[in-house]
């Protein structure tokens, strides 16, 4: 018993990092039908942040000193408004690009992110202690889970709610929501669409910043390319979820963990360094089976 | 007198494979071994982006999967070409038959589009029950999956670990060729009556099928054909350095490929092509003054990494001012249908009247 | 002879019943009206009929026979032809592909379908469209394109929804003749949904009016014009009822 | 030209090889400017070209064909064979020596490029063989527990040696084994299997490589395992410990240690040099090897009398124990490469890393067992 | 005072002028009906007002602003509230919330929420289908439905002037009733002002008020809706004799 439950809670491991990251591309998704891979970079910045700019092996440690209760905000703030300045600069001229414009142009921002921080720190990965005290596991019935995950679980399903209260309930995310559908017919009705899609930039921004907190300690590593695996899963988490819907990116965040999770635990050593082939070969299940996602956003099906 | 519209439209492959052969005279001229490798690399990704264009060009379908064929490519080239005394120790696990085949770079290319276009007809026909942007992931998967078998399957693909003693093919003309077939062979398909029923379906999904087309069955020819181009190139690409490894057919060489082909126009073939020329050529002149330029008594050089933040710059622009790509819609056509002598003339003399 | 019958056909889409057990018939060379408010269940019918929505109950028989599975493109393969609300043309082909692009859906051989897909212009009296980018078309040309393109192959049934929404009353009209040769001259079988009631009541040898998902009317013309049920479920002042007009003075 | 030997480096300037390059090359440099202060090699100036690899293997072909073009006698190529094996390749067809700086998969050499081609380090298998024996030996470590990170040759390579060294050790026991993925952002299914264990392991074997390795490292610890962990030399270094704070019971072999306190006062003194010469100490091990590369082949170039590639390969290969500042080398016309060598062990002890030993395995792994 | 002004306004899409120099002005509580053949530049007219195709030249004002190539939101926010061709409903938002987005832009002025509570009771005493199916997904609604929700959409954010394009397409007749009954009590109630856009005539000469003809981008006939709808001269320019 006490094993099953740590198998559960090593899944919610994975899956909470994923499905926390899940919330970020899909709420940008479920806006601009923007699939943005510059997330994943900004989750990187947001880390970097933290370090002075230096190209030794060695971290300069600069804002990653601060107590946490200045730290955290920081690096919200810091995601915010990179993702902010991306809009601006970037995204808000592809209003009526197709997808794959926008995903590609997305991909060249995150590529242009990337290779800056490459010329301020190096390719190195760079060490740093982000939050020491939240590595240490605790536990419960006799399983073990750190607290970090704990409190990523915590924080995904906290955000999920209030991400979708907001959404329902608000006049803000109504507005959000319109916009998302059909950009000129919510300014025809006095949406400020370009202030409400920018809002949504900074949520997705400031969740990019609450990955980054949790890779960073978590992992104890800052590095150029440690957002390109996560945002990779949330991405396709997202669409699995079913595109647009919340507790769907969340669902399939979690599932993804798990399924790698018990994909690691059930498989014979032989057959564990193919886990990937397998966890992928589940991903093409369900999208054969529920090509529209696990809780399809409403209004993704067309009627004819 | 009006053309038949395959026969008007044939001049877009022309005028593209011109394109293709003044750069392969270009490095010829130059006479320098890494600006020829420079071009060889060039046609590689001419056919890299035309096979992806293949599918996603008509399908309307972005597929993030297509380089899994040209990794299955690549190890074909490696199955088959590489010294049988050579492959025994990378890779035992090959069946006897194959560990004794040596066949040459050409054939070692039409082998693995052949494998590849198998393998697209396999994952094809599961995956192209899907749209939009579950079928893009689901080629992604497809792309993940075979990264994975490829990159710990020890004894056939010798994992990780690059496969090496596959023959180099350092002279420029196989791969122009092989770009040219690849340039026709995709606009045959685009022109023929299953390209024109996939272009179709791509913008009206819903009128298609009310029109008898099985879209399922449709986009499988396009992956299958495409699937084979990929691979085709992958093998190629394998000749070209000498070895594979699985990490390169992966998502570095995706990214470069869907960029290229959305930056010139992912719904057209001219597009495909001069996305990679383009881009090509910027990459190339930026690496040029990253490695320093000559100017007056002065060097003048870009510090390192500025090449990357300028392409990705110079990307975004193209497509803030372009978003259909830079081709947008339009084929690379001669300014005057039907007269095929007038590209290359220059302007004629005005002797028609107007009315 | 051939003949389309829709038999006790229901649908229901989560807790909604948007057809209840419909009965209806359509024979080569009759056109057959449905009527019917807002949100009766007319599109739902014709998508039951041509294989984009499964009925919940009921079956779909062609010549008597069940027709099986419900995939679209083998219906249409069949036989069955529709045009949509919108007009659903492939905007980025020529309005000759367009055409074209069905003959090759039907198996037709590549110059077999241009061939078919001229004439057919001509029939319908949009040859000078030929060569025109479809979405560039304004939207009554659109609507013949688009009629244009499901009589390919001359199909046993053509299914219009909402046809001449949108056209002026000459328009309206040519529409109206175009909709009787494709039945006098072609045989087809015509199913019409329209909310211009006048063409309705003049083209139909039969007519059926739905209403909440139901039938509550069926007949000729002229039983319907005078039917008390379908006045008061449907008609409005083009049975000239009650209209609100400005005061004078305005 | 005759009065001048040219040495071309096709190496990463910039992607995240030049992480590995840069410090390899620059002690390559450092050997260079020695010699040619010294008077040059065959009374020639030693002269310098490069090009830049991108960290791409295409790009790295093309580098490869460019510092040939520029006339290259030797021609040193990136430190992962992987990356380096294009321009390895492209000397190889042009008949020159080749050098890797620093790969440690047993291809880098005649096996996967050819006769002219030799790597500057020693093989990954060497490492893992080398902690197996040493903790058996040393530390009186019985049950050992082997984590692989699947994600590159050289984690293969460790865990290769590890797997040939364990046998011969008597009564020491495998109890256990996995694989994760360098990015995997959370190995907790891996650590639940460990904590399964009725004991803890003596040891953990862990094959992996930055930047999975501070991570797997860090999990580890916080689930509150406490066995040694022996590593391969790619987690060397100082940089990354203050991620996992206080660290303690971890030990990785190195060819030359960055801490000041090698054995051999000379080794400091390089670093010092280095130090001059690039304004920050070596980070870690693998800047050593760039300059044994140029040392090596320097010897063999005076020994030849001649840059003739055959020449000086014969001279490479007559080399068997030769002194180095970082311990022997030997080159066999089978074998370009270290299948023996001696290591330094680092132990990091609460978080402050020190050289407490030295060991070379007993044997050579055997090149068979090292192409399987 | 002219609620609406537009002076010389002209619409291109590339080479393309779908409108030509149009100027008209529409004073307070006024029904004006626009018709005309296909493609006469009716919607362009209409896009231009709205601000979606900011006007290539001319001037429009709208209650003393000049609103020429301001942004749509702006514009709204002023009181002009259309309605585009073709059912723009926000597929994946309920009806009511289709119906609540518009009413966003007075959440500075006091009392909003309730007002936006009446309107929205309002709505559904007019379309009780949509009332019915409240908390449906607009984009399965059926296509006349759709219409009924834009419309009541555009009504709900209390607008001073509602531009219609082609209310009537796809409703059926005693709904089409039920609209314009609608849209006239609310010009009674509260002054509203009327521009709608009708393919046919006939509607125009039923409801009565002004009425303009066009075609070609321009305006040929601008009049009383009953006097011009039975008039030689609206059969000929609708159809263009006697031009060539
Ligand atoms: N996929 C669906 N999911 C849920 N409800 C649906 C779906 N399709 C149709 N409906 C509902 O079924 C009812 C019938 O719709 P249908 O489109 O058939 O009406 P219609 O008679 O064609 O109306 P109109 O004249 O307005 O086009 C409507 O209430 C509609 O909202
Ligand atoms: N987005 C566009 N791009 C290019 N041309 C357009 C565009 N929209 C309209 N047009 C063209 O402008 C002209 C006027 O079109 P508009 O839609 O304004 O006419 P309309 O009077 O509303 O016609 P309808 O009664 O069919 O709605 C037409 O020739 C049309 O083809
Ligand atoms: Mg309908
Ligand atoms: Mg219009």
């Amino acid at each position: 018993m006490g094993s099953l439950l740590q198998v559960v809670f090593d899944a919610l491991a994975l899956g909470s990092l994923y499905a926390l990251a899940a919330l970020g591309i899909a709420l940008i998704f479920g806006v601009m039908r923007l699939v943005n891979f510059a997330h994943g970079d900004v989750i990187a910045f947001c880390v970097f942040a933290l370090l002075w700019p230096s190209t030794d092996a060695v971290a300069v440690v600069f804002a990653g000193n601060l107590p946490w209760f200045l730290l955290i905000p920081l690096v919200l703030a810091v995601g915010a408004a990179l993702s902010v300045l991306s809009e601006l600069v970037v995204f808000r001229r592809f209003r009526r690009a197709n997808p794959a414009t926008m995903m590609i142009a997305s991909f060249a921002l995150g590529f242009v992110i990337r290779y800056f921080l490459l010329m301020l720190y190096s390719s190195r990965p760079k060490s740093i202690s982000l939050l020491p005290a939240l590595s240490q596991p605790i536990e419960i019935f006799g399983a073990r889970i750190p607290l970090l995950q704990l409190i990523t679980i915590l924080v995904t399903i906290a955000v999920l709610f209030g991400l979708t209260a907001f959404l329902r309930r608000t006049r803000f995310g109504l507005e959000m929501r319109a916009a998302a559908e059909n950009f000129t017919m919510a300014r025809m009705l006095g949406v400020r669409a370009n202030r409400v899609i920018m809002g949504a930039f900074a949520l997705s921004g400031a969740l990019a910043g609450a990955i980054a907190l949790i890779l960073g300690s978590q992992t104890g590593t800052a590095n150029i390319t440690m957002g390109a695996n996560v945002m990779l899963m949330a991405f396709i988490a997202t669409v699995i979820g079913g595109m647009g819907s919340l507790a769907g990116a969340v669902i399939a965040g979690f599932l993804l963990g798990s399924i790698a999770t018990v994909m690691q635990v059930i498989l014979p050593p032989d057959a564990r360094a193919f886990r990937d082939a397998f966890v992928y070969g589940a991903v093409i299940l369900v999208l054969i089976f529920r090509p529209q996602g696990l809780l399809s956003a409403r209004g993704a099906k067309e009627r004819v | 007198m009006r053309q038949s519209p395959a026969l008007r439209s044939l001049s877009t492959p022309i005028l593209l494979s011109l394109l293709l052969v003044c750069f392969a005279l270009a490095a010829v001229f130059a006479g320098s071994r890494p600006f020829n490798q420079t071009i060889i690399d060039i046609f590689l990704q001419v056919i890299f982006v035309v096979g992806l264009y293949t599918f996603v060009g008509n399908s309307g379908v972005i597929s993030f999967g297509h380089i899994a064929f040209a990794c299955l490519g690549g190890y074909v080239a490696a199955w088959t070409t590489i010294k049988p005394m050579l492959k025994g120790g990378a890779m035992p696990g090959l069946p006897d038959w194959l560990m004794q085949t040596e066949i040459p770079y050409w054939a070692s290319a039409l082998v693995a589009a052949l494998w590849a276009a198998l393998w697209a007809g396999i994952f094809g026909s599961v995956l192209m029950r899907l749209s939009g942007i579950a079928a893009s992931i689901a080629t992604f998967a497809m792309l993940a999956m075979v990264n994975s078998i490829y990159s710990n399957w020890e004894s056939v693909t010798s994992a990780t670990s690059s496969v090496v003693g596959i023959p180099i093919v350092r002279v420029i003309w196989p791969y122009l060729i092989a770009a040219i077939i690849a340039v026709f062979v995709a606009w045959a398909y685009s022109i023929s009556r299953h390209g024109l029923a996939l272009r179709a379906a791509r913008d009206e999904p819903t009128a298609a099928a009310a029109s008898g087309i099985d879209i399922p069955r449709a986009r499988l020819i396009a992956f299958v054909l495409s699937g084979g181009i990929m691979g085709a190139g992958g093998a190629l690409y394998a000749h070209s350095i000498g070895i594979v490894t699985p990490d390169t057919f992966y998502l570095g060489l995706t990214f470069t490929t869907l960029s290229m082909l959305v930056v010139g126009g992912m719904s057209t073939l001219s597009g495909a092509v001069l996305g990679v020329l383009i881009l090509s050529t910027l990459i190339q002149v930026l690496r040029w003054l990253e490695a320093g330029v000559q100017i007056g008594t002065s060097t003048f050089a870009l510090p390192g990494g500025v090449q990357e933040i300028a392409l990705g710059a110079v990307m975004i622009v193209i497509l803030m001012f372009r978003p259909t790509g830079i081709m947008g819609n339009k084929e690379l056509n001669l300014p005057m249908a039907g007269s095929e002598k007038a590209g290359r003339q220059g302007p004629e003399p005005q002797t028609t009247n107007k009315e | 002879m051939s003949e389309l019958v829709a038999d006790r056909i229901s649908v229901a889409f989560a807790g909604l019943k948007a057809l209840s057990e419909v009965d209806l018939k359509v024979a080569s060379g009759q056109i057959v009206g449905l009527m019917g408010p807002n949100g009766a269940g007319k599109t739902t019918l014709v998508n039951v009929l041509t294989g984009f929505q499964p009925p919940t109950a009921g079956a779909v028989l062609l010549d008597g026979a069940p027709l099986s599975g419900p995939k679209p493109h083998l219906l249409r393969r069949r036989g069955i032809a529709r045009t949509f609300q919108g007009g659903r043309l492939f905007r980025d082909l020529l309005v000759i592909d367009n055409l074209e692009v069905t003959g090759i859906g039907l198996g037709q051989s590549r110059s077999a379908a241009i061939a078919e897909a001229r004439a057919m212009l001509d029939w319908v009296g949009i040859a000078h469209l030929a060569n025109r980018i479809a979405g560039t078309l304004p939207y009554t040309d659109e609507r013949r394109v688009a009629i244009g393109r499901a009589l390919m192959g001359r199909p046993a049934f053509i299914l219009l929804d909402e046809p001449a929404a949108g056209m002026s009353g000459q328009e309206a009209a040519d529409l109206s003749a175009l909709i009787r040769r494709i039945a006098r001259e072609m045989g087809c079988g015509v199913l019409l949904i329209e909310h211009n009631v006048g063409l309705v009541l003049d083209l139909c040898d039969h007519i059926v009016v739905l209403d909440s998902g139901a039938v509550i009317e069926t007949g000729d013309p002229a039983f319907i014009r005078a039917s008390e049920k379908v006045r008061h479920a449907y008609m409005g002042t083009a049975a000239d009822t009650h209209m609100p007009v400005l005061e004078v003075g305005q | 030209d005759d009065d001048k030997i040219i040495v071309g480096f096709a190496t990463a300037a910039t992607g995240f090889m030049q992480a590995y390059d840069k410090p390899a090359e620059d002690a390559a440099m450092i050997r260079i400017k020695e010699i040619n202060e010294a008077g040059g090699l065959l009374g020639k100036q030693i002269e310098v070209v490069t090009a830049d690899t991108k960290t791409d293997r295409a790009e790295g072909a093309k580098a490869g064909l460019s510092v040939i073009d520029a006339g290259a006698d030797l021609v040193v190529v990136s430190c992962d064979y992987d990356f380096g094996s294009p321009a390895a390749l492209a000397a190889e067809s042009s008949g020159l020596v080749s050098f890797f700086l620093c790969a440690e998969s047993i291809k880098a050499g005649i096996q996967g490029v050819g006769p002219h081609s030799f790597s500057a380090s020693v093989l990954a298998a060497v490492q893992g063989a080398t902690m197996a024996q040493w903790s058996y030996e040393k530390k009186g470590a019985r049950s050992y527990y082997r984590l692989l990170d699947t994600w590159t040759e050289y984690n293969k390579g460790i865990c290769d040696g590890f797997d040939w060294m364990l046998p011969q050790l008597a009564d020491a026991k495998l109890v256990g084994e996995d694989t994760f993925l360098n990015e995997d952002a959370s190995i907790a299914a891996q650590i639940t299997r460990i904590k399964a264990l009725p004991q803890e392991p003596d040891a953990i074997m862990l094959c992996t490589m930055m930047p999975g390795a501070v991570s797997a490292i860090k999990q580890i610890r916080a689930a509150g395992i406490n066995s040694m962990i022996l590593n391969g030399s790619g987690v060397d270094g100082s940089y990354w410990l203050s991620a996992v704070p206080d660290l303690s019971n971890f030990f990785v072999p190195v060819q030359g240690s960055v801490y000041g306190d090698d054995p051999n006062p000379a080794v400091t003194a390089f670093n010092a040099k280095y130090k001059e010469a690039t304004g920050g100490d070596p980070s870690t091990q693998y800047t050593y090897p760039g300059y044994v590369m140029i040392d090596v082949w320097a010897k063999a170039v005076e020994r030849a009398g001649t840059t003739d590639a055959d020449a000086v390969v014969a001279e490479l290969e007559k080399m068997n124990a030769e002194p180095t500042l970082f311990g022997p080398r030997t080159f066999t016309p089978e074998l370009h490469h270290q299948n023996q060598a001696r290591y330094l062990i680092v132990e990091t002890k609460a978080g402050k890393p020190g050289v407490v030993d030295e060991w070379t395995i007993s044997a050579p792994i055997p090149v068979a067992d090292l192409m399987k | 005072m002219s609620l609406l002004t537009l002076s010389n306004v002209s619409v291109r899409y590339g080479r393309l002028t779908a409108v030509r120099g149009v100027s008209f002005s529409l004073a307070e509580g006024e029904v004006l009906f626009i018709t005309g053949p296909n493609g006469a530049g009716k919607s362009s007219l209409l896009r231009a007002i709205a601000g979606v195709t900011p006007p290539a030249g001319g001037r429009i004002d709208f209650e003393g602003h000049d609103i020429t190539g301001r942004a749509p939101e702006d514009i709204a926010r002023l009181g002009l509230s259309m309605v585009p061709e073709g059912r723009d409903v926000f597929g994946g938002l309920t009806i009511e919330e289709n119906l609540l987005v518009g009413t966003g832009m007075h959440a500075a002025e006091r009392g909003w929420r309730a007002r936006a509570a009446s309107e929205l009771e309002a709505v559904y005493a007019t379309f009780p289908i949509l009332k019915d199916r409240r908390h449906a997904q607009a984009g399965l609604l059926s296509g006349g439905q759709q219409q009924m929700l834009v419309i009541g959409r555009a009504l709900m954010t209390n607008p001073r002037l509602v531009a219609i394009d082609e209310p009537s397409l796809g409703l059926a007749p005693n709904i089409t009733d039920q609209v314009y009954e609608r849209l006239i009590a609310l010009r009674a109630e509260r002054k509203l002002t009327l521009l709608i856009v009708e393919q046919s005539s006939t509607r125009a000469m039923l409801v009565g008020g002004r009425m303009m003809l066009m075609r070609g981008g321009e305006i040929l006939l601008d009049g009383d809706a009953r006097a011009l709808g039975q008039s030689e001269a609206m059969q000929a320019a609708y159809f263009g004799y006697g031009e060539h």
